[in-house]
């Protein structure tokens, strides 16, 4: 273990990665959509060897005291046990609290869902829609695969029927959620003074420190997190700033 | 009899098996049902770390079911249910005596299985999904574990109870079973039948579970002739082209 | 502990029980009627040394969505700690759970009580029956024991004073819960290649399986539930089913 | 006076208490007082697997105190609450200084306590049976423990109060007391009353714990005298006729 | 620590405290009202090294069914990890509970607050009062410093601005909780033959049993709880009661 | 531009520091910002006990945000929640790389932090206040870590945003910031803006930092001067009067 890790960190060290991408390339990325018929819209990503399923549910809800003419969003996260050894049943941990919360935080910074086109009656009746993210396949970059998976799932959800004060489940209307903009993430992870884009699992293991930057098909910036023990210099977090808009417009590209 | 959704009293919804979907887990499986949908992935054999769980003659089995929060109509919170608990135990006890764990004792063997949609019979796909997933895992198995339910709706006995059927049948009998041992391995019942009644449809979800092993043994066989072509290409005694993702 | 297993293997190999019981016998049964005053229904059932007390409490509630003229019925089950130094307290285990569950289908399925007369106001109040197993002696067999007891604890379970849309705590009326026919449970075990109904703890610990079937007063199965690591042949299954309907009409004579 | 059920100022409702009602338990007890009755079993002492939690001195005493979920009025969530976890905790305070903890170093005993029917003075029930339920153990004892409420209606003083005494009781004062060693092990208050008046309630309930001390060594010598008679019939020393269930 | 401990009881057996106060005497109090601007009401209390913050935060809320002109009094406790390196962050462990519900008890059985006058209508809203006690730093006695900090917090808290059914946050009127008397807990060791009341934590570590009696202005007893393994002589009770009630009477004067 | 409450654009809301305000606690400190309190303690290093946990190469540093119950409007119930939760993670991420960790293998240093009163900022304060503390306590550390938040109102860059202003601002950008290594060790943000205004806010941010960063070290300083004279005073070498309670 730690002389894989010792050559992990030599070849990156280097600038060069196992799979001999260049430093800001993704790995092949499949985006299949509605891959279930039940929820009212789905995706499952794949970037590499990482898969993730997005499903959408959509309920009707009281809307929340202070915004009683808008719908409701909530993004949930679950690193399914199939997708890693390291995985366990069991409340959310740590990182799956993290993950939901960074593709929330774009999604909703970003504006992406006009909620107030989600409002049924105000202050009495507004859609929630649950976004629930299922990492399936742990390969590395699972907050980019999963705000991909996100941003897809909702741009195929549909509204089911609504009558008579009551959700008619498995009659999906024609009328599709608000969706404004595709809010996507991009992350980076240092190792020694070198930064990657979409990092393997391998490659995260041995990252000192990590980056995810959420951008808006617009190029601005809407959300950002640092994680990992180390820092980033100023100089290294505007390259950064650059690349990811940069690889989010690629990105935005196979939606 | 011509059945709701137009099936024959004995025939199975859309079949669908793969096996080795998933790159990190040692072995995995996608079981489709109709639109009901169960992955499967093992880890393991591996040490148990708890001293206190550790059997010293054989590997513990640990299985759980999981439904994930879109898989139904309404969400569904995460996290274990008293059902899914019960389903996990009867899911587990139909698949030990398939699995040779006195080969590896103080060993801990692991099934996940999520429930990606939920259409009827979500146990049954798991366990055929959990059953090939070991397989593929390489772990030494008795015999394949293959499972399917039966009921009875007026005067006719039906495979694989589903969709509106559930509401008019007199019964809903999962069963597991493995053919080469002609054990029942699983067995549950909701509904209310005379025993002769309960005999036959246990006879034709026997049925209904032979069709569905020789599915399980031919996704088994569809991986491994991938992995043998995977290899093939890689030793250089293969000229199909195409690159692996 | 190995020896003592094999011991008891031993004799169950030549088709012999450690109490001199015939395969197909019960222990001694004893149902002690109404031995608490304050639940609405209760229950002491001794099979053996394995002792159960059931409780049943009424109270009013809104009915379910899709069963709205329908009374609501509940099982829960409890091993308590004093039945065995097995047994801990804390959230029920998967073997609390089962036996809650496997008593609540045989009842339900049953249709052994009435739920259409336990609704007050369409749509608005009905009688919810919570019945709660409280496992005090565990000597093997506890699935049996506990169905016998919720089914004579059903039995003289009287609704209590329902007045101004409150209950009346403490003062029961003449009004019974409706209950249409006696469902119950027999459980039988396998040892080598030989069944054994009512089973010992000490002839669980080597079982190799298990099977519970649920009937009725008509003799038809309600429920089944498998147990244990191993199978049973179609033709086991056959000679438990007959056996079981048999063992079902005895016991259910001491109610 | 007369109080609101009948009773005499210090008469105790109706006491029953069995010792040895449980197989698989070390020691048991079922205590009864009026409608309330307790129910407690003893095991260990045995070694405590958590080398954290051991104590290389003592044996740790475990109690645990717990309502079943049809004892009361409203049916009660299972599992422990906060009040739970309190009388846990004082009735462990209680018994300690009794038990010879000190003979089993880095052992547990383990007595729990389910409250079958609830109606005043659970605590004391429940001290009350775990004591017999130690003892009926074999447990090296230095006393019985035994326990009481009293409290003040008025101008007088009430022993066990109980029912609708509670609404008008100037306080509720449980006691558990060791008659050898004259110690109070166990001393709550929920009220209102001036140091002299405590002072006579305290003094009320002592009165009441011997009352129930000498039941406690009853119900004892009773389950002595059965497990005597037993033995004898097992040795083919008795031709008392009759079959143990 | 066995040494240690030894001659903390060494000290005591002889009647001596470490700090060289008498057996019957306080440590120093210091009581800081209203530390903080956000709560209803809160104070800083410490004994010694022993610091206490009580905050008391008020809502609206529907009364309970057994009291429809009442208002609500809840108690909580939190043993800050802070405090000692033996507390943990988790669910409330089993003196954290006995803290809360010792102070609880010695409020609500003095009747302290008077919970009528904190009803705004009868049977639909009334004023809940949370007291909540935060354990900053652990030198012993931590229910008498928690007590005084509950009272202490309660005499300077006042009510929020209530209009139009909503509770206006950050709005406090000129409206006190309306607080009848003063209620306050005293607690005692036993060490050896000899009783110390205050103790530190030390005093507490080596202590065999403890009382805690709760006092009125007026002298009278309202709560008591005895903790430890240990038991007290009914003579040593009396001692503790004259006692408690005369150092409560010095306490409260620091109020 | 004036803002809401008065400040100027680059000036951070009144400032209270202190250190060792706890005696239990190892390390402990004291934060304001305006009304925004956090305290912290630090305890450590210490040896792990769970083996699983150990780490054979460094120590590891828990961290704990917790809100109190009366720190908000609303009460807050107790307990960790997921907002909880991240903030812990992200404030031990932005403290790791300063504590020289490499000097206690298979140790845990453990940081505590009580949000006592929240109007913004309370990460920030939070940080301010386990990086004292940690100094505090005497762990060994490459620098101390400070924390400051930006935002942009309209056209202006703002530094610490807080109360109403977090309504209008176009973000919320918090940033730690280790001075002598120029390094940024968290960095968040919600909003949404051009690159260019991502950058100057940063820039902004990095500047609060470094006036907090000022504060810290005053705030040790005192400390450790205040624990020189308690030394003088017991070792007999001062005649500055006045007892320590």
């Amino acid at each position: 273990m730690i002389l894989r890790n010792q050559y992990l960190v030599d070849i990156a060290l280097t600038g060069k990665r196992l799979d001999e991408r260049k430093a800001d390339e993704f790995r092949k990325i499949i985006i299949e959509k509605s891959p279930l018929e039940k929820p009212e819209g789905s995706a499952l990503v794949k970037i590499g060897t990482t898969q993730v399923m997005a499903g959408v549910k959509l309920d009707v809800k009281e809307p929340f005291p202070d915004a009683q003419n808008e719908g409701i969003l909530m993004v949930g996260a679950e690193l399914s046990p199939l997708a890693s050894p390291e995985f366990e049943r069991g409340p959310p941990t740590e990182d799956a609290i993290e993950l939901a919360r960074v593709v929330d935080r774009t999604i909703r910074e970003s504006h992406a869902i006009d909620l107030e086109k989600l409002c049924i009656t105000e202050g009495e009746k507004v859609w929630m829609v649950n976004v629930d993210l299922h990492i399936l396949d742990n390969g590395g970059n699972l907050v980019d695969a999963s705000c991909l998976a996100a941003t897809a799932a909702l741009m195929n959800a549909k509204l089911p029927k609504y009558e008579d004060g009551k959700v008619v489940w498995g009659e999906k209307t024609n009328k599709k959620v608000p969706l404004v903009c595709k809010p996507l993430t991009v992350t980076h992870v240092k190792i020694g003074q070198n930064l990657f884009a979409d990092p393997t699992e391998d490659e995260e293991s041995v990252a000192t420190a990590k980056v995810m930057i959420g951008t808006k098909d617009d190029g601005n910036i809407c959300a950002m997190q640092k994680g990992g023990g180390d820092g980033f210099t100023f100089q290294e977090l505007e390259k950064i700033f650059e690349k990811s808009v940069e690889l989010g417009k690629q990105l935005r590209k196979q939606l | 009899m011509k059945r709701l959704d137009g099936r024959k009293p004995d025939e199975i919804r859309p079949i669908v098996m793969q096996a080795g979907v998933l790159k990190r887990a040692k072995g995995s499986a996608i079981v489709k049902l109709g639109r009901t949908t169960a992955i499967a992935g093992v880890y393991g054999p591996r040490k148990l770390h708890s001293k206190h769980q550790q059997d010293s003659n054989k590997a513990i089995l640990k299985v759980t079911y999981n439904m994930v929060p879109f898989s139904t109509d309404e969400r569904v919170r995460p996290g274990p249910s008293r059902r899914s608990t019960e389903i996990s135990k009867v899911i587990r006890e139909a698949l030990e005596s398939a699995i040779c764990l006195e080969e590896f004792p103080k060993a801990v063997i692991e099934v996940q299985i999520d429930i990606l949609q939920a259409e009827a019979s979500t146990r049954v796909a798991a366990l055929n999904a959990a059953s090939i997933a070991l397989a593929d895992a390489g772990i030494p198995m008795k015999d394949l574990v293959s499972s399917c339910t039966a009921g009875k709706i007026e005067d006719t006995y039906i495979l694989d109870v589903a969709g509106k059927e559930e509401d008019v049948t007199f019964c809903d009998l999962p069963v597991a079973y493995m053919p080469r041992e002609k054990k029942i391995t699983l067995l549950q019942m909701d509904g209310d039948l005379p025993v002769k009644d309960v005999k036959n449809v246990i006879q034709l979800a026997i049925k209904g579970c032979e069709t569905l092993y020789e599915r399980q043994k031919q996704a088994l066989k569809e991986k491994w002739v991938g992995d043998l072509e995977d290899t093939a290409k890689a030793l250089g005694l293969s000229n199909i082209s195409g690159g692996k993702d």
